[in-house]
């Protein structure tokens, strides 16, 4: 059985990663999870300087998801390349960094910086972080400025380029086309949906941030329908695929709608071991339907067109 | 080491209104845990609740190998661990930098036979159960002094266990039902006139607030145990921030769930 | 204690009523609900011609929520006007009609027939709908032609007419101030939020309109972030708030979010008796809380401006 | 009347493997249901999961006013219910119309004595019992064949239970473990032979499609109980459609939770 796949130029032993900001950098799991059986790690947001983040309350649980609003609570991209991917790189796991800036120039900084650090798979571009006032939803909601953002990273690295959509936008397939045109070996989809909690009993946000991004299943069929609508516009653009994934059926809808792989963020808090279930999920969904290359299940619920 | 468990629940009873003790099986805890670090807990097993949910380690049996939790129903999750008699509970543990006492690491509590103040307000007792099994078994229950807190008579934990190890406990209550009339924060006030050498606190924010004030005002060191909301439990997500000062005066924030939940007293900025 | 809204001209004796798609006709309901108890009813969108709507299945359920696309299967606003209203006339309670079509003209007609039923206490016009495709859905994405349509209803009609607005876009302000500009005397918010779902055994779509639109207490945060977001910008329109009302307590995120008054959705099929739960807890949080008036809790969260 | 209610749970049994009975009280659904009914239960607590779900009504007995439902945990709605051993459930119903042999309304089924076929499909058997004791009832036991289908010998539901009864019963299994080996409408394909008066049926698509066109080819009428999925059970969202042939030959909708879950066999369009 071949579980193998390729995200736009990253080679992935099996097809699952871990949402950016929901793994740390991966160490704070691996007491728990082992992080060789992972296609590869996908790790917390970077910018170029260090970024304190926003005040608490940053998080509320919300049903069958969660609010967050952690504001890019990062160590700046020096420390992570100096620091942090030593210690990843012998994992023998590809890393992919997610990067957010304040500017075009903020990105490609960031992204310069990484380019031929040891370890370092792929850049994952998040042009939506909600969280981020500066910046963040701005590029992620106007296509233009995200192809620019795009042309700006690709133009200062190497290394392959996932640029990570935001489903708070009208037209999420004219994003997807915009940043492709514009270089992206890869999208990865949906970063959070924009939303807020009120804390009745004290007639306040529950929220420091008052608003936040939510994630986790409640979010999934957004994010489901978000691959199949860009799988369907853009076929041969690799699709890393995420939202709400628990389980090993979650990680195939997506699969099925068209994502090449797929990224588990809020399950890692409830299941620290919900990556390495769905991996093994995935080959034993494979091996009871005889498929023996998960190439075959990319999309395959596209070809569907009966009336019933 | 930390570990993701499977815990059989050996017992569970409700100890006070609204207030349950629960008891799992889980040796590598009572061996391994510390006063001060807590567990999480999958409290539901669809998708809501959804998260974790933080709570102290209450007490451990080394020997037989069992752990307890002293935990008040208060939402949809506490509801739920509330309901469970039997059966597995799925654990994260031990997690968190317990009282530094035991941890081996530096702590402001450095003198000989140190007289020791502890205080505990409504459910913040929970954890200071463990502590004072803990003093106990070092034998200090001499030099120890325990304060505790709460609503009302019926609401206040810990105290006969308390009484039972040979401790020194005096109370407190909002509305007189038993003890002081008052805030326990009263009560230490009259501990720190006897310049005790450190204090160990657990309890709502509007008790720990006044009380490091009162520490630092009073030179006396000291370590809270707070709460903050978590996803992860283990430093992963970057969401239990506490803001706090560093040795330099600098503000800059730790996070609960592996810097914490126990602070130095006069770190915490509230 | 008063708990009488005004809702562009709809005067409700409290700020409870239905979702549209949710309730039928009302008469549905009449076995276990006292419809006497809520503020008013909101039925089912109807359309200028019968509609039979879409095949099955026309729903699945997700994590805390359920997908729709029933595709608005109506009778028609003729038998609506002639065979339902006369019953549901009788109630005492204030009707709200929702109203839908392929193009401007369309909303006008169904508005223009509406106009002078007796029972008819507003029109709410969905521009939102997605499991339309003809119109629909791009009425509810522009600004421009949402403004057209509420131009054209409110000339057909003498009725309060309220704007039903889609989560589905980057700019829900923007939608907002274009229909407030062209006349809604007030907004309703959030119709669903696009999703599907993949049936992992099939390996095909759940639904059989593939797509459909997500409801559901998975996503109250985004509707209650929608109304905080719009009732900011436009402080002076009365917003009627639904997305995941189960309880008492949702409702009043909604209302000290902004929102004049509440609609419950999906959770008229867990708890049919959500709508008078909503009334009566909605009553006691005031008399708990010392509240005299329901005004004074509408918008009430956004007055906190703290830190923390 | 249909109703809302809490019904107190008396009994919980698995009686074949993944096969639940659930026994409650409910005498306002013990008088007034008919067979082929249905309730719409809450399967939880939170909300996931968050719909109710469809169940029919298995038996009732009118003198203790106990109510039974007969159910395959399949997922993790009917797992819930399966978990529930005592306690209340919330129950709307009864619901939809039932086999109109007992609704009043006008059938096919108008001849004297008439000879009746009972055609069950793995769990589809569950409604079915109850229509058979409602038969027994009216003493038609002697011009009634059961035909009752299964994957397998264990998963062969009713079967005892009507036989106790005193009907006639032929059993088919996929596997051949006991009985007839193949679908259960080749047993049907016989009895029509004997172009029997009516025949009820219950199962899963895939055998009434086939044995719907049977009915039509032998000029048989029947009843069918279809499912879809539903959101609000009771006529309100429009959602559990049923694609049906009016008299008029004219294709339209109908609701399986209003209009049905019983339909004439020939109306329905598969
Ligand atoms: C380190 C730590 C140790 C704790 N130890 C104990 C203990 O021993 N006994 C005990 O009764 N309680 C303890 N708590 C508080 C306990 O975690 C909350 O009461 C519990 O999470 C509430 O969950 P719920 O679903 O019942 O309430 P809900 O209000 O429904 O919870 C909603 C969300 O808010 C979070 N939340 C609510 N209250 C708190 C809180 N006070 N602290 C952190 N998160 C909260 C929940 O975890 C959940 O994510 C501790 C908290 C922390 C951080
Ligand atoms: C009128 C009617 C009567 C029924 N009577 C019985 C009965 O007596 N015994 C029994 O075991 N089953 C019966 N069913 C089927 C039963 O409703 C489903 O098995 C059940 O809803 C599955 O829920 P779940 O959460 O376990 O599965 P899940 O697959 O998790 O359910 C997901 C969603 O799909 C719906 N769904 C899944 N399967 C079905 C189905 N077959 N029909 C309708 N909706 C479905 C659920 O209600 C839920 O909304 C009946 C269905 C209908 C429509
Ligand atoms: C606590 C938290 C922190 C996150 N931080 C980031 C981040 O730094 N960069 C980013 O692109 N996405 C971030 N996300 C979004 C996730 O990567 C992911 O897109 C989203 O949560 C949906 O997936 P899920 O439902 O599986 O969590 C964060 C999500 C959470 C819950
Ligand atoms: C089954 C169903 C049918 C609906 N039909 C309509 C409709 O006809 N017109 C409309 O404007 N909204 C319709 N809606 C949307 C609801 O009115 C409401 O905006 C949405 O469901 C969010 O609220 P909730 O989460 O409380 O259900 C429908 C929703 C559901 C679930
Ligand atoms: S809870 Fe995730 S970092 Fe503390
Ligand atoms: S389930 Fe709502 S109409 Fe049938």
């Amino acid at each position: 059985m071949n579980t193998e796949v390729n995200l736009g130029g990253i080679v992935m032993k099996n097809p699952v990663t871990t949402a950016s900001g929901t793994f740390g950098f991966g160490l704070e799991y691996q007491p728990y999870v082992a992080l060789q059986r992972l296609g590869a790690i996908t790790v917390k947001g970077t910018t170029l300087k260090p970024r304190l983040g926003n005040p608490p309350p940053r998080i509320a649980e919300t049903p069958s998801g969660m609010l967050n609003a952690i504001g890019l609570q990062n160590p700046g991209v020096e420390r992570v390349a100096e620091e942090i991917m030593p210690r990843l790189a012998g994992l023998g796991v590809p890393v992919i960094i997610n990067i957010a800036g304040d500017t075009v120039e903020d990105y490609a900084q960031v992204a310069r910086r990484l380019d031929g650090v040891p370890g370092v798979a792929g850049l994952e571009v998040n042009i939506s972080c909600p969280n981020v006032k500066k910046g963040g939803i701005q590029f992620g909601s106007d296509p233009h400025t995200a192809a620019e953002v795009t042309r700006a990273v690709k133009a200062a690295t190497g290394l392959p380029v996932i640029v990570k959509l935001s489903p708070n936008v009208t037209d999420l397939v004219a994003m997807a086309e915009a940043v492709a045109r514009a270089g992206a070996d890869a999208l990865s989809m949906i970063n959070t949906l924009l939303g807020m909690a009120i804390d009745v009993d004290r007639r306040r946000p529950v929220l420091g941030n008052i608003t936040g991004g939510l994630s986790g299943p409640a979010v999934r069929p957004v994010a489901v329908r978000a691959v199949w609508q860009v799988h369907r516009a853009l076929p041969f653009t690799p699709i890393l695929g995420m939202g709400g994934i628990m389980t090993a059926r979650d990680a195939l809808e997506f699969i099925l709608a068209g994502a090449t792989a797929v990224a588990v963020g809020t399950g890692n808090f409830v299941n620290p071991l919900a990556t390495v279930d769905v991996v093994g999920g995935i080959e034993q969904y494979m091996s009871n339907h005889g498929f023996t290359n998960i190439s075959e299940l990319v999309g395959l619920a596209q070809r569907y067109t009966g009336d019933n | 080491m930390s570990q993701l468990m499977q815990a059989e629940i050996t017992d569970c009873r409700e100890t006070a209104p609204g207030i349950w003790v629960t008891e799992f099986m889980a040796p590598s805890l009572a061996q391994g845990a510390v006063p001060g670090q807590f567990l999480h807990i999958r409290c539901g097993e669809g998708s809501d609740p959804l998260l974790r949910r933080p709570i102290s380690i209450h007490s451990v049996d080394r020997q037989s190998g069992r752990v307890k939790i002293m935990f008040q129903a208060v939402g949809k999750g506490t509801a739920w661990l509330a309901s469970r008699r039997y059966g597995f509970i799925d654990i994260i543990g031990p997690l968190g930098r317990g009282f530094t006492m035991f941890t081996g690491e530096q702590t402001g509590l450095d003198c000989y036979n140190p007289r020791l103040v502890v205080v505990g307000g409504g459910i913040g007792a929970a954890p200071l159960y463990f502590l004072l099994q803990e003093l106990a078994r070092m034998g200090c229950v001499q030099q120890v002094m325990v304060l505790l807190g709460a609503r009302t008579a019926n609401q206040l934990l810990i105290l006969d266990a308390a009484r039972v190890l040979g401790f020194n406990v005096r109370v407190a209550t909002d509305d007189g039902t038993t003890g002081y009339r008052g805030p326990v924060t009263d009560l230490l006030a009259e501990e720190l006139q006897r310049k005790p050498d450190f204090v160990f606190a657990c309890g709502p924010s509007p008790m720990l607030k006044p009380l490091c004030d009162m520490l630092r005002d009073a030179g006396v060191p000291g370590e809270v145990s707070v709460e903050e909301r978590m996803a992860c439990g283990v430093g992963a997500c970057l969401s239990c921030v506490c803001r706090v000062k560093d040795t330099g005066g600098i503000e800059t924030y730790r996070h609960v769930c592996v810097d914490g939940p126990v602070f130095a007293a006069g770190e915490v900025v509230w």
